[in-house]
């Protein structure tokens, strides 16, 4: 029987190259799976492409990546409160793609539903349309946001069982949930994994359809 | 005349608010609004990061820091609350299921015109978050901010002149010195504080300012009497 | 407190008119809101724009809105085996806008997520690509496909709190939960009522903001 | 030599998937795959209505008909099944997140367009279902099909005469005398019915046949050897 469990954070993260983009969880902390941070910079990549709804803020989230120098570019909604990403971003040394929040996790969905993109309102008159389709349609202008994937999803879980299925904890459910469909290879750092049947078929958040690694954190 | 008080203005917004309505708080200024909510409103907060039935700070101690809200700071959930993800909560905010948003700003124009996430004079990295899918997708847009900058110029003007985060959203402006309405014809005033006249606070304001009726009084504590 | 617990059908019903939009949930029998179905018909309206999964197979369901001849459109992916639709379809006095599935459940997302439509592959270099736009992005070609949105949405759960937040049952959730986010007024038959609280806030699958109007069926 | 059964056609499929694969069987024929997987198959099956890892047919008087396949007919929830909504599960469907969808089909032709909808000629409206959905999504299309219409005429083709489900999409054909997978080149024979010859099965078949390998052996119940 399919069982995606993998030993820690270190073998999540297997396979990680030079130049791949990558997906991370979380609004803030929550979500944030911090196994992975660390993972990936022992893993020693490089010129990574990061989407992620913030740029880091503390000593335990991407600042590290960006302090590290690891990082090409990033695509997130709200790097403030980021001095590791701000002192690289006025060094010209990462690129910056600020996509509206809605905007972004809807380019994620996109990505992973297997659709070319979607007409948003958001952004319509303003620099966030700049360099962008636009196409009238109903009698409205709309700005044409084209799908994000990744070649890694790193996210945080609440439980999981060993096929997959996942749970999340309160608002660190954010991206999270979204996120999990829109990456070559996604890996999950859970609190715990528990027996397969145990999660209530109702209540799984992701199917394990979209999960293929999971590991918790050693503390 | 005293401009009111942060708090005092928070208190304002409050007691604005449409009772049973689903209203997002912008992060800084706005978010203090919770504060003058009276235990007994049926206001629904909603948390851009995937909360609905926001409650208070949770006591010191307690905090859960998978429960937080746009702001990055721990709330807790009422009864009835629930979590979902971000694709949901912006299908909210997008989809025009919230009654208000309220949201800060450093100006608004005439017509309505949001600029609320750069000023672009500092070498900081910009950052939009969600304020932008608020702007668009809210049923109402009220904007809660001080008249004017610190050093007295006019914040409600004519055309913004910092980069804009909406065209022609905002739907009500509260300040510390009144309560103008954005209309078609242009801002119509609504309430104005105890003390200060409608010349005096033309005078703040680049925009014409109408008084298309009876004007109500804000008093220093951010009530308003006919 | 916000209350939208209503007496019955017949009372979530109120206020339909004649050339009204419709959303109906369900997958067959599953997630079709039973009560509803007479309480539209005892109402007394008439040319119905339908947006549903089927178009009635049994004698309990849509085919009853056929058979009355109050339905002057359906939007539908699968409309087989519903035979007082057939008779009416042959007769020429019901269109039909035959949309594939998935097709049909992102239109009706879009709609409640405030999009202004999305670029599909489904039905591209096929007649479900007839009189719509292409639009090329990324390098392949999609079909550009419109919101929908709804007059009423009419749906079946099974828990409900007073609020409106739902719950559902099983495969009953299929269309129901996307549509509850496109209706101006949106009436959820459930099975039960329960205290508000009682419901986990991490399995509530339809918050209440969605919800305007709650009953259960009386038997 | 005699066709295969449906059930051994059935049969030939099951053995085909890929162990620990996400799988829809598509309505009408692909559904009776399910009855030949193995108890211990890894093989997880989807239902474009919202479910994930379908078990088999409830016992008599045990059906819930809140929890049907894509077919409306009774099924069962696995240990580690789940249930979501069609938005979800057309995203696995359309994302590229399911391993093999298994279609029925009126006709493939040489490149892989697909013709599974409609034929047109009867009176009855047509029904589109989640069927596209799959064609257009899964990573691999099989289709499985009587070889020949009732009447003899060929069903894989040079072009479709049906209206298309999709464009180039199907990457395996089963039938009941062969196994023919779609190529850059063409379609290329992977295994025959025992008993039959390429020349007969070429002449039950419109568009022309590679054999690029050795060719591989199906026997009458639905097993296929080297």
């Amino acid at each position: 029987m399919r069982n995606v469990v993998v030993r820690d954070a270190e073998a999540a993260v297997k396979d990680i190259k030079d130049g791949h983009t990558v997906m991370v969880g979380g609004f803030g902390g929550a979500g944030l799976p911090k196994g992975v941070i660390t993972a990936v910079l022992d893993a020693g990549v490089r010129e990574l492409v990061v989407i992620s709804n913030n740029a880091g803020s503390s000593d335990d989230d991407l600042s590290l990546w960006f302090g590290a120098g690891i990082v090409r570019k990033i695509i997130c909604s709200y790097p403030r409160n980021a001095q590791q990403f701000a002192e690289q971003y006025r060094a010209g040394t990462v690129e910056l793609e600020l996509v509206p929040q809605g905007t972004l996790v809807e380019r994620i969905r996109a990505g992973g539903a297997g659709l070319g993109g979607f007409l948003s309102p958001v952004g319509v008159g303003t620099v966030f349309a700049d360099g962008k389709e636009k196409i009238a349609a109903q009698g409205r202008e709309f700005i044409l946001e084209l799908p994000l994937r990744a070649d890694f999803t790193f996210i945080k879980g609440n439980l999981a069982d060993s096929l997959g299925n996942i749970t999340y904890n309160k608002s660190a459910r954010n991206h999270c949930a979204v996120m999990a469909t829109a990456g070559d290879t996604v890996a999950v750092e859970v609190d715990r994994i528990v027996d397969v049947g145990e999660l209530d078929p109702e209540n799984i958040v992701t199917p394990c359809i979209f999960v293929d690694r999971v590991f918790t954190r050693s503390r | 005349m005293k401009p009111l008080s942060r708090d005092a203005l928070a208190r304002m917004v409050a007691l604005h608010l449409p009772d049973e309505g689903f209203v997002n708080l912008g992060i800084g200024a706005p978010t203090h609004v919770a504060d003058y909510l009276p235990s007994s409103s049926g206001v629904m907060l909603h948390s851009e990061n995937g909360v609905l039935n926001v409650g208070p700070k949770p006591p010191e101690g307690e905090e859960d820091w998978d429960l937080i809200n746009a702001g990055k700071m721990p709330i807790s959930l009422k009864r009835g609350g629930s979590y979902f993800d971000s694709s949901l909560s912006f299908a909210m905010m997008r989809g025009g299921h919230l009654d208000v948003a309220v949201l800060g700003a450093f100006q608004v124009s005439r017509n309505g015109d949001l600029a609320n996430w750069t000023t672009g004079d500092n070498g900081s990295p910009p950052g939009i978050g969600g304020a932008i899918d608020l702007a668009v997708g809210a049923k109402s847009i009220w904007v809660m901010m001080d008249h004017t900058t610190k050093d007295g110029r006019p914040r409600i003007v004519e055309r913004c002149g910092y980069s804009l985060t909406a065209r022609k959203v905002v739907t009500r402006i509260f300040t510390n010195l009144a309560i103008l309405d954005v209309t078609e014809n242009g801002l119509a005033m609504d309430a104005l504080l105890e003390g200060a006249t409608v010349a005096g606070l033309q005078n703040l304001t680049e925009a014409p300012l109408l008084t298309p009726g009876k004007l109500r009084t804000i008093k220093q504590d951010g009530t308003v009497v006919p």
